[in-house]
């Protein structure tokens, strides 16, 4: 079974994880038209490549971030969640 | 075939004659000795015919003796399919043959292999398919398909599963494998072996011909390996699939193993395939590699007089050791034209013949396998091979024989190291598809990897073995390691021949004998437009049986190569996939965990006669029963019970999440609808959270029990997500809060009705009178001696407390309510009393009354969102929602007729069309009426409408929308009204 | 122990707390943190006196050495204290009951088991994916994983009786693990005791 | 049965990306109803490579929403047919679908669809557990004891066929009528002019078209990249494996949502068995072990005299999902790009429908009333189809 690395837990089989699906920037409520909210709450970036997503050790309820190539399902890194407000680094 | 006698030169290596087994075969009783398969014990017994081929229930036997022979699967004591080839033997065994109509001597379906002819490839998707025929074909192909079969009175066996690490796997344990594992063991790693066999030395294994350096080397590698503490020993282990990360599940009669390993090393050989001739698929026909196990391992010479067909060294050495054995050659048929037999088996050949009489026919190959009186094969023709590779059949002629050994060429097991994303390359000077990119910490050795030498063989085990050690950080020190900075020395000699493939006018030259496939099959399919090795597969079925292609795929991707005058480089194999070996389905599954949760109060709820129902892990009570009561009756009189006294309620599954710090309260805010960062210390407020398209995904209550500390409930099958996605949103926000989920550790018991204060004050130091204690507030305090908050609650409609408790203290909670409780007539209610109270009040419950597009507004829980507020998860949305407006509405309905009533789902239909659905429904003894809620069409969803409703059986119910909730429109009976009423 | 064996625990003393402020407030109490995320750490000298006292009274001296008291950092914020008697978490008890800013109580109400004895990875192999026996307990790990489909903390620590796991698992899934556990160790030829019975 | 084209022709009536059961059907209406034959499918791997050879083969229309029950009963319809009209036996066999609830809630779902279904005149029924027992008498009605079944959403004209005879009819259908069938031919760009297709990129050269129809399953966002096309449709592998043959045991289909299984017996004996999607984003055909382990285990669940069948093989394919469990079929705002996609764990069974369908829609410019609900702008719009309401119980 794939391996997943928890930055607290260490090496896991991904089993033990929760996927939380891509990490997606919220646009501003207020500032955005219908048409830009509706794209960021349906559509996804559904071709394969390197992304960043949320996952979640659940033994120990310990949200972080991987980032994984989503064709070859190979994680490249993973990063504690408050990256996410950080601003990624370039995939 | 007959078991050779006794020999002071070759001890019995692995059968025990001391010791005979009887067992009976398709009736008829039998013996063989402990050490025996199976296979080898009948072929001992001299039968021949073991079972009956797929298609054309043609007589087989033994093919290749390797575990893969899909014409040698027998029904065992009640057991399908069995692989009688390695099977071990077993006293009182009742073996019978699949696939067989009547017997497998007299089997009637054999009539379809002289039909044979109108039965071509692809023949079943071009009859029978017309409206006339369809219903024919089905009841007759679902008559005659399948193998063995199954039997629906056995119960569920429960093999225990095991996770199991290691720095290196070796899979294979020939000559190739044990280096490896003994040069990975040396540079210290944890070493596990696999081999299907139960001995070391894979096809080396009781050879008696080996050169005397060659079984020391052996014997001393085997025992290494038997006492090296590092190396854990897997024998009679199939090692089925290779998964991400080198997770590879080994399958073992006992049990599955998911071996997880740093690295791992292919030493999985190659299988011998088969020649293509007419009737190649004779009992008597079969490979060396089979003839040479049968008589080395289990001293039964596969007949008295043997042809072998022979295209490369290893038909020689087959010879070799039969001769040794003391079974006699007739002859060495040889597809290779004379310079290259001379070239290549000279001096083998010239010996052979001058002392032991062995014709060897150079540039000749067989032409059709004859079946004599019996059906038990007589002879073999043969016919010169032309240089330019066509048959000389006019120049044919038989050679008296009753068995026919074929050694003509191998196909690599490199099924699991290309599921492990290893890739292949074809050799044409091998013939045989080799190693080309492996993975990091995936290596391959042995006859894998093209090395055929004994010598070769073990410094590319060796290799191997230390690489996969390095992978795994365990550098061998000085002097070990040796092999590790060789090459690999591929063999030099030509070990498959390019096309053992000999066309005959009559057919009957099998390339799969899975399922039942000729040459002429497989070019129609070609001839077709499936002219790609997928398509091929899939059209001719070539490949898809029980051995997978093991013997087919490599003759197969000749033939296709052939016909589109390509080279079989060109085409490339089909993928592989897990099983590389079949699993059966109690290894898989194991025992089988199933999680359950239980509150504290479950033995009591048991005591008290609960009849179950689920509730996402947990079990609660749907009802209490009640002897000489019927369900109705008891939930019923449950409800009655909290409207009219007190009723108790274990609410213990709900979610229950506690969120402290000073931005707690905007949390909150944030996730639900409602505003929460102003309620006030010591009280609690509905909860509606939305996902962010605006769809209602959970509700609770929420109540702050101090500046920073709010404790909140959830649904109970919402409990574990909603806690998760907490957790999330707080580490996106990265506000100053954080999260205790507290479901599991407190238990929460509802007393509700107009007794419960009373009831409730006798046993609690909490003030519960007005106006010390209102409506929706809470308070922490004793109840029955033990810490516990409580939470004035209102769902059922009644006067209400929800006392929350540490869940080791749950059972006396419950204990100490129901004692307090039984002389007001207490009486416990279950989930569907509790459904009834809510739905009288009309309160919706997220899931059943709503769906999975449901907003808020169409709820009618508008008055629980605070558009105003600053952001909440889901408004945004609700601000589209609100200006496309409704497409449905959650409305009460009251039926005409209480004793006529829908069901939940029931539709409303509105001038033939569908205009909604009942989501809840119920015969209120309270009200005395028919109540219900209903999804509705907007228009539909306006006070006093009569709607229609139909009910099983296609009839229409009259209903009419009301107001709600039901009952107490002014909720004065869970506020003081009720309660001094009731006082 | 010649086999493996589960006990069930019971009239253990838990307290937890977790927040910005716990790891300073805790060591202000006199019980130190452990340094690192997911270790344990034993309780102080002080303390442990008071609860050795009481545990040589109710215990076999090789399970107190490998029971004693201990605190546990659950990730890097959150804190788990067991003791076996109550006098020793008495004081840390009372003070949680009015907790500075920062820092926030966490009820514990968990089962805890105890799994020992020869063959004891065999019953781990059985029903867990963590590989226990590659673990190292020189820096005091503990680990939070899933077994048998239940999230579970487990502390090994190394003792007269050879490796000895300590599990805790949420109340609600207490009887499932322990009839589960219980029925391993039976197939693995060994023994499951209730304390207290 | 088709031919092999050594070239592409400079332009085409009509380019169809995908060689799937949707594609192939799409080209045999085009030729046969409309008389578009100037058309060629390109197809980056051979015939009927993809979900259409990879899925387990159910055909049924019990589904819950008005524009889904007859879309799929359209389906229904035309398979029965399909046969004669190829002259190829599609081994088309009615067995009956069950799917099992194990829960109340679970039965409710299963009497909504049930109650929409015969609105339509489609024969379904919400049955109870005993008529279930009656029916699969060999089935564990309680499960192991963990799942007891409570009744089952009944639907009598429930069927398997053959996958790959399916697309290789339509091939055989549509090679006939004049399409060119170009097999490992890949698309690498889509080309546009103000907002029109005007052609396609291919590793065999570039084509001219006015008009293209993707039918490319979990590849549609690569092919929407091409064109910076949005849209909510994410890819999930979705796992099978198939026993051993033996002899016939099982005549429906059964397919239980919450223990997460669907089997049938094949007409060769084998039990196919299918799951879940598998739980994150990944866009290769690898099989795992965790799901042989948990399908075999909750196969016990219902049938614990299976322990010794064996299993032979397991394979995956790629779902394009999309978030109310329905199509995503018709026009696209670039002008002459039609889109049939989404179809996530169930476009086996409407095959012929969307090679109706879609044909029409490509041939005539306007969109076919069946599929209207399924627009692509229906997300902007928040006019989500109710079959999410459904996804919960089976495939």
């Amino acid at each position: 079974m794939k391996i997943m690395v928890c930055p607290l837990n260490g090496p896991r089989p991904v089993s033990e994880f929760a996927y939380g699906g891509e990490v997606r920037r919220m646009p501003d409520p207020d500032g955005c038209s219908d048409a830009e909210w509706s794209r960021y709450v349906f559509d996804r970036s559904g071709s394969p490549g390197k992304k960043y997503e949320w996952w979640c050790h659940t033994a120990s309820g310990f949200w972080f971030i991987a980032l994984r190539d989503t064709a070859l399902d190979e994680v490249l890194g993973t990063f504690p969640a408050e990256t996410v407000r950080e601003g990624m680094p370039p995939s | 075939m007959y078991r050779l006698p006794a020999d002071s030169a070759h001890s019995d290596a692995w059968i025990d004659r001391a010791r005979t087994l009887a067992f009976t075969f398709e009736g008829c009783d039998y013996t063989g000795f402990a050490g025996d398969t199976i296979t080898s014990a009948l072929a001992a017994a001299g039968v021949a015919c073991l079972g009956r081929s797929f298609k054309y229930h043609r007589p087989r036997g033994i093919l290749s003796f390797a575990n893969h022979d899909a014409n040698v699967m027998f029904q065992v004591d009640g057991v399908p399919n069995v692989r009688g080839d390695v099977t071990p033997l077993a006293a009182g065994m009742c073996v019978e043959a699949v696939n067989t109509f009547g017997g497998l001597a007299h089997d009637k379906a054999a009539i379809l292999d002289r039909l044979g002819r109108f039965l071509p490839v692809g023949f079943y998707y071009k009859a029978f398919h017309s409206r006339r025929f369809a219903a024919r074909w089905e009841s007759m192909f679902r008559a005659l398909t399948g193998l063995g079969s199954v039997d629906l009175t056995a119960g569920r066996r429960a093999t225990p599963k095991r996770h199991g690490f290691c720095d290196v796997l070796v899979i294979g344990a020939g000559v190739s494998g044990l280096a490896a594992a003994c040069e990975a063991a040396t540079a210290g790693a944890r070493v596990a072996l696999a081999d299907e066999s139960s001995r070391w030395g894979g096809s080396a294994a009781g050879l008696v011909t080996l050169a005397p350096g060659e079984t020391e080397a052996l014997r001393n590698l085997a025992q290494r390996v038997a006492q090296d503490p590092r190396i854990e020993r897997l024998p009679q282990t199939v090692a089925a699939g290779c998964y991400a990360d080198r997770w590879v599940s080994l399958v073992d009669a006992a049990r599955l193993t998911k071996m997880r390993a740093r690295a791992v090393v292919f030493a999985t050989g190659v299988i011998e395939q088969p020649a293509v001739f007419r009737n190649n698929d004779l009992p008597g026909v079969l490979t060396a590699t089979a003839g040479v196990r049968l008589t080395a391992r289990y001293r039964v010479a596969p007949g008295r007089r043997i042809v072998i067909v022979a295209a490369n060294a290893e038909a020689y050495a087959a010879c070799r050791e039969l001769l040794a054995h003391g079974v006699a050659v007739a002859a060495i048929v040889d597809l290779r034209s004379a310079a290259e037999c001379a070239a290549e088996e000279g001096l083998d050949a010239y010996r052979m013949n001058r002392d032991d009489g062995v014709q060897v026919l150079c540039a000749h190959a067989p032409y059709e396998a004859v079946r004599g009186a019996g059906g038990a094969l007589c002879g073999l023709i043969i016919a010169p091979l032309l240089p330019d590779g066509r048959i000389d059949a006019g120049a044919r002629r038989r050679i008296d024989c009753d068995a026919v050994l074929m050694s003509v060429g191998w196909a690599a097991a490199s099924q699991l190291l290309l599921q492990a994303g290893g890739r292949t390359e074809f050799s044409a000077s091998l013939q045989q598809f080799v190693p080309a990119e492996l993975p990091a910490g995936l290596y391959a050795a042995g006859r894998l990897n093209g090395v055929f030498g004994f010598a070769e063989r073990l410094a590319d085990g060796r290799r191997a073995g230390a690489a996969a050690a390095a992978h795994a950080g365990f550098r061998a020190g000085a002097g070990a390691g040796a092999g590790a900075a060789q090459t690999v020395a591929r063999s030099l000699r030509r070990p498959s021949h390019p096309f053992p493939i000999i066309d005959h006018p009559g057919g009957r030259n099998f390339v799969d004998f899975d399922e039942d496939l000729q040459v002429k099959d497989l070019e129609n399919a070609v001839q077709e437009g499936f002219d790609s090795s997928e398509l091929l597969k899939r059209f001719s079925t070539v490949g898809m049986g029980p051995s997978q292609g093991k013997h087919s795929h490599m003759n197969a991707l000749r033939i296709l190569a052939r016909a589109r005058r390509l080279s079989v480089a060109a085409l490339g194999l089909t993928t592989a996939r897990p099983m590389y070996h079949p699993v059966a389905m109690k290894s898989l599954a194991g025992r089988s965990f199933v999680v359950e949760r239980r509150t504290p109060m479950d033995a009591q709820h048991a005591a008290l006669g609960a009849v179950w129902m689920p509730a996402a892990d947990w079990r609660r009570p749907e009802y209490y029963a009640v002897a000489g009561e019927t369900r109705a009756a008891s939930i019923e009189a449950e409800v009655r019970a909290v409207r009219e006294a007190a009723g108790l309620i274990d609410v213990g599954t709900l979610g229950k999440i506690e969120i402290h710090g000073p931005q707690a309260g905007e949390f909150l805010d944030r996730v639900y609808t409602g505003r929460f960062s102003n309620l006030r210390t010591g009280m609690s407020r509905y909860a509606l959270m939305l996902d962010e398209a605006g769809v209602i995904v959970d509700d609770g209550v929420v109540a702050r029990l101090a500046e920073e500390s709010f404790y909140f409930t959830t649904t109970t099958n919402g409990a574990t997500t909603v806690f998760r996605e907490l957790l999330r949103l707080n580490a996106l926000w990265g506000l100053d809060c954080s999260l205790v989920n507290a479901t599991g550790h407190r238990a929460a018991v509802n007393v509700a009705g107009p007794a419960s204060r009373a009831l409730l004050q006798g046993i609690t130091d909490v003030d519960l009178g007005e106006p010390a204690f209102p409506y929706l507030a809470v308070r922490s305090g004793r109840v029955a001696g033990v810490a516990a908050r409580l939470l004035r609650v209102g769902f059922v409609g009644e006067l209400g407390y929800e006392i929350h408790v540490a869940a080791s203290s749950g059972a006396a909670l419950w204990g100490a309510l129901a004692a307090a409780a039984r002389p007001r007539g207490f009486r416990p209610f279950g989930v569907e009393a509790q459904r009834m109270l809510r739905l009288e009040k009309a309160h919706f419950i997220v899931g059943q009354d709503t769906d999975g597009l449901t907003d808020p507004f169409e709820a009618g829980a508008g008055w629980a969102v605070h558009m105003q507020k600053p952001f909440f998860v889901g408004q945004r949305s609700l601000r589209i929602l609100q200006k496309r407006g409704p497409r449905q509405r959650l409305a009460g309905l009251e039926f005409d007729d209480p004793q006529r009533l829908p069901r939940e789902s029931h539709l409303v239909i509105e001038s033939g069309e569908i205009a909604g659905r009942i989501t809840s429904v119920a015969r209120s003894h309270t009200l005395g009426k028919g109540i219900g809620l209903a999804m509705l069409r907007p228009d539909l969803a306006t006070v006093g409408r009569p709607v229609q409703v139909r009910i099983d059986g296609g009839d229409m119910v009259g209903a009419r929308v009301t107001t709600t909730p039901f009952l107490d429109p002014k909720n004065q009976r869970q506020t003081v009204a009720a309660a001094s009423a009731a006082a | 122990m010649t086999a493996p064996a589960i006990t069930l625990e019971s009239g253990r003393q838990r307290a937890g707390l977790k927040g910005p402020r716990a790891a300073d407030w805790l060591a202000a109490q006199g019980w130190p943190p452990p340094p690192r995320p997911n270790t344990w750490g034993p309780l102080p000298a002080a303390a442990a006196v008071a609860g050795a006292a009481v545990e040589a009274a109710v215990e076999a001296a090789d399970v107190a050495a490998d029971d004693a008291p201990l605190t546990a950092r659950l990730g890097s914020a959150e804190f788990f204290v067991e003791a076996r008697a109550g006098g020793v978490l008495r004081g840390l008890e009372a003070a949680l009951e009015r907790p500075p800013r920062g820092v926030y109580p966490v009820l514990r109400d968990d089962w805890s088991m105890a799994l020992a004895g020869v063959g004891v990875h065999a019953v781990l192999a059985e029903v867990c994916s963590f590989d226990f026996a590659a673990l190292s307990l020189e820096d005091r790990p503990v680990v939070m994983t899933s077994m048998i489909g239940v999230s579970v903390l487990i502390v090994p620590r190394d003792g007269a009786g050879g490796r000895r796991y300590r599990i805790w698992c949420d109340p609600s899934f207490g009887p499932y693990v322990w009839g589960t556990l219980r029925a391993v160790v039976a197939e693995c030829g060994g023994t499951a005791t209730e304390e207290g019975r | 049965m088709f031919r092999r084209h050594d070239t592409l022709k400079p332009a085409y009536d009509v380019v169809i990306i995908g060689a799937g059961g949707h594609g192939l059907a799409a080209a045999y209406y085009l030729a046969r109803d409309h008389g578009i034959r100037d058309v060629a499918v390109l197809e980056k791997g051979y015939i009927g490579g993809g979900n259409t050879g990879r899925n387990t083969t159910i055909i049924r229309s019990n589904y819950l929403t008005p524009e889904g029950v007859k879309f799929y009963d359209e389906s229904v319809r035309l398979w029965q047919d399909l046969a004669e009209d190829f002259d190829l036996n599609l081994f088309y066999s009615t067995r009956g679908h069950f799917t099992l609830a194990h829960t109340d809630s679970a039965m409710r779902t299963m009497r909504w669809r049930a109650e929409v279904n015969k609105h339509f005149g489609v024969r379904s029924e919400a049955v109870d557990a005993g008529f279930v027992q009656r029916h699969v008498p060999m089935m564990d009605m309680s499960c192991g004891g963990h799942a007891p079944i409570v009744g089952a959403l009944f639907h009598e004209p429930g069927a398997i066929a053959r996958h790959d005879a399916v697309a290789w009819g339509y091939g055989r259908g549509a090679d006939r009528r004049g399409v060119e069938i170009h097999q490992e031919t890949e698309v690498t760009g889509i080309r546009v002019a103000g907002g029109r297709v005007t052609g396609v990129d291919t590793s065999r050269g570039p084509v001219a078209t006015t008009r293209v129809l993707c039918a490319v399953a979990g590849y549609t966002p690569r092919l929407l990249d091409m064109l910076d096309l949005h849209t909510p449709i994410y890819v999930h592998p979705l796992q099978a494996m198939v026993s051993e043959p033996v002899k016939p045991w099982l005549d429906p289909i059964i397919v239980s949502g919450s223990l997460h299984v669907y089997v049938s017996q094949t007409a060769r004996g084998e039990l196919v068995m299918g799951a879940s999607l598998d739980p994150y984003e990944l866009h290769s055909t690898r099989s795992t072990l965790d799901f042989a382990e948990g399908l075999a285990s909750h196969m016990l669940d219902l049938f614990p005299f299976l322990g010794e069948v064996k299993v032979n093989r397991q394979w995956a394919g790629l779902s394009d999902m999309t978030p109310d469990f329905a199509p995503i079929m018709g026009k696209t705002p670039v002008e002459g790009f039609f889109l049939d996609a989404g179809w996530g764990t169930w476009g086996f069974k409407a095959t012929p429908v969307c090679g109706k369908t879609m044909s029409h829609t490509v041939a005539t410019g306007a969109t076919h009333p069946l599929i209207e609900g399924f627009s692509m702008e229906r997300f902007a719009r928040y006019q989500l189809t109710g079959e999410k309401g459904a996804a919960s119980v089976g495939h």
